[in-house]
């Protein structure tokens, strides 16, 4: 198994402030990582840094074994990194289906050839393949602003897949979604894992969301990490508690 | 939907359409800067018009017909004063008074002459009356009749050999420096400082030191009021000794108001003021300040004879042609005996200029002081 | 080298003016994100609270400015935060900034219509005397306008950063999140803000008046200098805000006098766009991370 | 709507629109069209509209701030005019219009957007000020304050366009062509970018989409219509000088837009109309039309920020609940 994603030696200060202090792990193909820990302990830090939102201090990363470290999201996510955010990050104004063929138009053709080819970029049949696999076919053309909560949870989800990324990064997919819904976002989210044999990373709060979801763990505490194992050896491992 | 519903609603509430009904009065519309940087003018202007309409109305009006007066806002914008000529040109006036800057009337002088009105104008600038317009008439002396004044004035009576230039640049100051500048080169005078500034400056010392560089023979000051009180205190701040010679703008009862002593000892050339030793013009200010409750300027006075020229020139014609009209202001001279209205004689040229009697005077003791009448041009 | 010298003097006697404009600029928008496009029109106005009280209820100059000072603080201060910006926080900048353009709009055609069209003459406490040396000539005028505002300066900064509120209220400038959750009176603190811009602009009113003359339209260039003040200085700190102010100031009188006076108003705007290209953060602010 | 329906829509009000200022009493119908003045204001609209419509690009898709538009008009009328003088025929001065001002808003776009969010809007301020100080002070090229006096109207294939209604058909053309053009831009996958780039930012770099050069297009092709509708203004209004391209009038143009309703398609000729038609409705109270206005503006923005069109679907959606 090689490593689709290497973070080496990550640092980010804040004035003097060291929010995430040196922190490496590989990500292997296919797998579901789980990084949890306390709140401020730098999870969300070291996303942002892994994904260009800011530039690390020190350290690096690397994709494929491509040094990426301070390329822009968006190029990141062109060579196949995408991203949820922990707030919700949908586009209320656009409709469901509008925007998933928005996370999947950036990887189509040419700028130009989108500005005079199909409307939908060639992304329909695609996108209608997302919202059926996220259940979401019913509510296609509501605007995405008017689901509940947990449906644009999905929604949002569904969108970090829409570009084909081998590599996802989760930041709280669980977060404020009712339990009801949970399981299917869980279920889905094996689900891709399984048929498109897509890698995630995971930030979740919700350990029970966690233990069931992913197959290796990270638990970071004070911007380093005090952890690492399958869901069984982080739970038996004494420093997590 | 919105959008032609709004526009219909808009262009009918505006009463833009065809076939409006055509009122008895003579429509005399106004097309004046209301708004902007030339509302002070232009709403002086637009009370003197309204003061004469009102006391010819109360004699009966033009030819036995009252004048409806209506004023248009140019926002002192070229652009806006030409739809606003437009629009006026639509109801089929007599004439148009207005605009008062010279930009306005440059960008509209083309259509008042294509519709054969005659356009009695405040504007000041030498070319506008050079453009071959049979139909554009000054209620002032334009720059080519003032600035020879000036010129003659510097080298007779100041002896300059050298000259400081300062102006505003717009319409009106610029042309005026163009003016100057040929007649100043004419007569062998020198301009050694060429210093251009903004309407609406406050801060005048940069310009003063380089004034004060130059170390011209004398400094001529070619601003607004409120720019020229504000460049007159800061010279007397930094001791510039050198006459400073204007026109009517620097030698103002609102400059001296504001500039307090600074303006004391400043001279030149006044080819309209309500402060000319004239009975009647005098009289004409204050009736002017109880009506409005404030001070007019020259602009006020070439407001207030426009609705008189035409009237005599109408009377003389027998009738409310615009054509006719124009043609017989051709060579006319008005005298305040035969209308009282007109203040001083006046006499048009076959280029729309007005010839009349001007003077030159200085400030003493916060008062400006008339020290020579100078003849019209062509007695 | 004298002449150096009288631009300089002139150009900082103004540029403390602007500095007391684009001081307020920041403070707004710190605190509330508010881009005031009426600030230049805040600093116009005041002047003409006192010409009212003067003129139309003879009441004598000192009491006078007094009164124009707190009238500032209620009407452009109080009035404005809640009456106008108010309903607008959490809109995002573009409404706020339409809200204020059209409040400039209102603010000058209200005095043009109502009060004057005309500038008028404004009197002053410190007399227009002028003293000569060296060559120099410098107005008593001035000079009190360059003492009066860098006191005014110093004693915001001196409250600012000495006092309990004034530090409350950086925290609030820095981060409304962060105070709030830190116990900080929020939107107390921001009134203040709203009441020190207003009192500032008063001020200078006040003191650019005499020398300038009260006028309806007075505030458009000033605005807009007071504007590329802040960002020149640093749209996030005070201390940018008052050297921008300074600076904008002097290379406007030096522009003139050495390059053009045709296109002095070229020169503050050509280094706006030179801060902007090699320093985005201003000359004296903070640097902001590419945000999250 | 579907895309069919749009154009329908469109094709018919641009039918109506062609016939507002014609005189039919001739084809037996009792209208009378409009005054010279009439069909003078109307063309005016239109013109404002294709500005205005490109500060909505700007303002309300791209999400961000402009304040050189009446700049961008100004580099069109001032192209139009001096090329034209010179013989080189309108539409070659018009598509150069169009060129040259979004060549201009890419070189200004570039370093303002490298930064942050309202660098844009500092820019183009000081963009705005400069271009007015060269159209003042370049006399020999401009015409300095005293401006360019007698710009021909146009002559499309052998035909002079000095009627004021024929000209007013031919503003009507191109502006259709325009707005066409723009609805094309925002139906494709470019328009969910920008409307996306608006809502947010952060999401949609994460997504892939390049915001930096999405904006700048925007920014760019904005400004490309200002440039257009000067190029327009000038033989429209027959004169130039530079008092309508200074910054007031850019704050003007950002301010119709948002009265208008920001990032709605029919905002923009909402805006332009009532700031146009305005001084028109309110010229009774004479004086007091600007107070009148800026109070309405502001008392809009607090109630409804999404402008007119905002307003008006707001209680149309109320009506159709009831």
């Amino acid at each position: 198994m090689t490593a689709i994603l290497q973070v080496r030696d990550i640092q980010k200060s804040f004035g003097g402030v060291q929010a995430v202090r040196g922190v490496s792990f590989d990500v292997h193909e296919g797998e579901i990582l789980g990084v949890i820990g306390p709140n401020g302990s730098g999870k969300s830090t070291l996303f942002n840094c892994i994904l260009g939102q800011l530039l690390p201090t020190g350290g690096s990363v690397s994709v494929d074994g491509r040094n990426v470290t301070g390329l822009r999201p968006s190029e990141l996510n062109r060579l196949g990194v995408s991203r949820t955010f922990q707030l919700l990050q949908v586009f209320p104004r656009l409709s469901v289906r509008e925007n998933l063929i928005l996370a999947g138009q950036e990887h189509r053709g040419s700028r130009l050839g989108r500005l005079f080819g199909a409307r939908d970029a060639g992304l329909g049949p695609e996108a209608d393949r997302m919202l059926d696999f996220f259940r979401l076919t019913a509510l296609a053309h509501e605007q995405a602003g008017s689901l509940s909560y947990g449906q644009q949870k999905l929604l949002d989800a569904a969108m970090a897949f829409m570009a084909g990324s081998r590599l996802v990064l989760l930041d709280e997919p669980a977060g404020g979604v009712n339990p009801t819904m949970l399981g299917g976002l869980r279920e889905r989210l094996a689900a891709i894992n399984r048929e498109a044999r897509a890698t995630f990373v995971v930030i979740e709060h919700n350990m029970e969301f966690v233990m069931a979801l992913c197959t290796r763990l990270i638990v970071l505490a004070e911007g380093q990490i005090i952890a690492e194992g399958t869901p069984d050896e982080v739970r038996r491992n004494p420093a997590v508690i | 939907m919105l959008r032609r519903t709004l526009a219909l609603a808009g262009l009918a509430a505006a009463g833009l359409w065809s076939g409006a009904a055509a009122a008895q009065d003579i429509v005399l519309p106004g097309v004046l800067e209301l708004s902007g940087a030339g509302a002070v003018s232009g709403t002086m202007f637009r009370n003197g018009a309204a003061m004469a309409v009102e006391e010819i109305n109360a004699k009966g009006g033009i030819l036995g017909h009252k004048i409806k007066f209506e004023v248009v806002d140019t926002a002192s914008d070229p652009g806006k004063a030409r739809a606003a000529i437009q629009r006026a040109l639509d109801e089929k006036p007599i004439a148009i008074l207005g605009p008062v800057f010279s930009g306005s009337v440059s960008a509209t002088e083309k259509l008042t002459a294509d519709a054969e009105v005659p356009q009695i104008m405040g504007g000041e600038a030498a070319p506008l009356t050079l453009q071959g317009s049979k139909y554009l008439f000054r209620t002032s002396f334009g720059q080519q009749s003032s600035m020879p004044k000036i010129a003659n004035y510097l080298r007779d009576g100041i002896k300059a050999k050298s000259v400081a230039v300062v102006f505003v640049n717009n319409d009106f100051g610029k042309g005026g420096r163009d003016s100057i500048v040929k007649e100043l080169a004419a007569r062998n005078i020198k301009v050694v400082a060429d210093v251009s500034t903004e309407s609406g400056q406050a801060d005048f010392a940069a310009d003063v030191i380089k004034v004060k560089g130059a170390n011209a023979d004398a400094v001529f000051v070619y601003l607004n009021e409120e720019e020229s009180a504000r460049f007159l205190r800061e010279a007397k701040k930094q001791g510039l000794n050198k006459p400073l010679i204007g026109e009517t703008t620097l030698l103002g009862q609102k400059v001296i108001e504001l500039a307090g002593d600074a303006a004391n000892g400043v001279k030149g050339h006044v080819g309209l003021t309500i402060d000319a030793p004239i009975p009647a013009v005098q009289e004409w200010a204050k009736k002017y300040e109880a009506k409005f409750h404030s001070k007019s300027d020259h602009n006020g006075i070439k407001g207030y004879i426009a609705p008189y020229m035409i009237k005599v020139a109408a009377e003389k014609v027998g009738k409310l042609d615009p054509k006719a009209i124009a043609a017989a202001l051709h060579g006319m001279t008005i005298t305040p005996a035969q209308e009282p209205g007109i203040l001083i004689e006046a006499t048009w040229d076959g280029a729309g200029d007005i010839d009349r009697i001007s003077f030159l005077g200085e400030v003493k003791d916060g008062k400006q002081v008339i020290t020579q009448t100078l003849p019209k041009l062509k007695p | 080298m004298t002449d150096l010298l009288q631009l300089l003097i002139a150009g900082l006697a103004t540029g403390a003016i602007y500095a007391l404009a684009a001081i307020g600029f920041t403070l707004l928008w710190q605190t509330s994100q508010t881009i005031n496009f009426a600030q230049g029109e805040f600093v116009m106005l005041p002047a003409f609270f006192a010409l009212i009280a003067m003129n139309w209820f003879h009441i004598p100059l000192p009491i006078a400015l007094v009164l124009a000072v707190l009238a500032s603080m209620l009407l452009l201060g109080a009035v404005f935060r809640y009456a106008v910006v108010g309903p607008l926080l959490g809109r995002g900048v573009l409404p706020l900034v339409i809200s204020t353009l059209a409040l400039s709009v209102l603010m000058k055609e209200s005095v043009k219509e109502f009060v004057s069209a005309q500038a008028e003459s404004f009197p002053t406490l410190v007399p227009d005397l002028v003293i000569h040396f060296a060559g120099l000539s410098v107005s008593i005028a001035q000079l009190g306008m360059l003492v009066i505002s860098l006191a005014a300066i110093g004693l915001l900064q001196w409250f600012l950063g000495g006092t309990r509120t004034g530090r409350q209220m950086q925290a609030t400038a820095q981060n409304p999140t962060v105070a709030r959750i830190l116990g900080v009176p929020v939107e107390r603190m921001i009134l203040y803000t709203f009441l020190i811009n207003a009192a500032l602009a008063a001020i200078a009113s006040i003191l650019i008046s005499p020398i300038y003359l009260a006028k309806f339209s007075n505030g458009e260039t000033l605005g807009l200098i007071a504007f590329v003040a802040a960002i020149v200085g640093g749209f996030n700190q005070v201390r940018g805000a008052i050297a921008g102010g300074l600076l904008v100031g002097v290379l406007d009188n030096l522009a003139a006098a050495y390059v053009s006076t045709a296109y002095r108003q070229a020169i503050p705007l050509i280094l706006l766009v030179l801060i902007i290209l090699f320093r985005p953060q201003g000359l004296l602010g903070r640097k902001e991370e590419r945000a999250v | 709507m579907s895309t069919r329906h749009s154009l329908l829509l469109g094709l018919v009000l641009l039918a109506l629109l062609a016939l507002i200022p014609a005189d039919l009493t001739n084809l037996g119908i009792p209208y009378p069209g409009l005054k010279r003045y009439g069909t003078y204001i109307l063309t005016l609209w239109l013109v404002t509209a294709i500005a205005a419509m490109g500060v909505n690009l700007i303002v309300g898709y791209a999400g961000q701030e402009t304040l050189a538009q009446a700049a961008f008009l100004g580099i069109g009328a001032y192209l139009t005019a001096i090329a034209g003088k010179h013989g080189v025929p309108f539409g070659l001065c018009f598509i150069g219009s169009g060129i040259v001002a979004f060549i201009v808003g890419i070189a200004l776009g570039f370093p303002a957007l490298r930064v942050q969010k309202h660098y844009l809007a500092f820019v183009t301020l000081a963009f705005s000020v400069l271009a007015w100080l060269v159209f003042r002070n370049e006399a020999e090229i401009t015409g300095g304050v005293m401006g360019v006096r007698d710009i021909a109207r146009p002559i499309v294939f052998g035909f002079k366009l000095r009627n004021a209604v024929h000209f007013y058909w031919f503003v009507l053309a191109i502006a259709a062509v325009l707005t066409f053009a723009l609805w094309w831009i925002l139906q494709s996958p470019w328009g969910r970018a920008f409307t996306a780039l608006r809502e947010n930012p952060l999401r949609a770099e994460s997504l892939g989409v390049d915001v930096r050069l999405y904006t700048l297009l925007a920014f760019a092709l904005g400004s490309a219509y200002g440039g257009m509708a000067g190029s327009l203004y000038a033989p429209l209004v027959e004169f130039i000088d530079p008092s309508p391209f200074a910054l007031g009038p850019s704050l003007l143009f950002m301010l119709m837009v948002v009265v208008g309703g920001s990032g709605t398609f029919f905002g923009p000729f909402v805006g332009a109309g009532v700031a146009v038609l305005l001084p028109e409705w309110l010229r009774a109270w004479e004086n007091y039309y600007l107070m009148i206005y800026a109070v309405a503006v502001m008392v809009l923005m607090a109630l409804f920020p999404g402008g007119l069109v905002g307003l008006v679907a707001f209680f149309t959606r109320k009506r159709s609940r009831l």
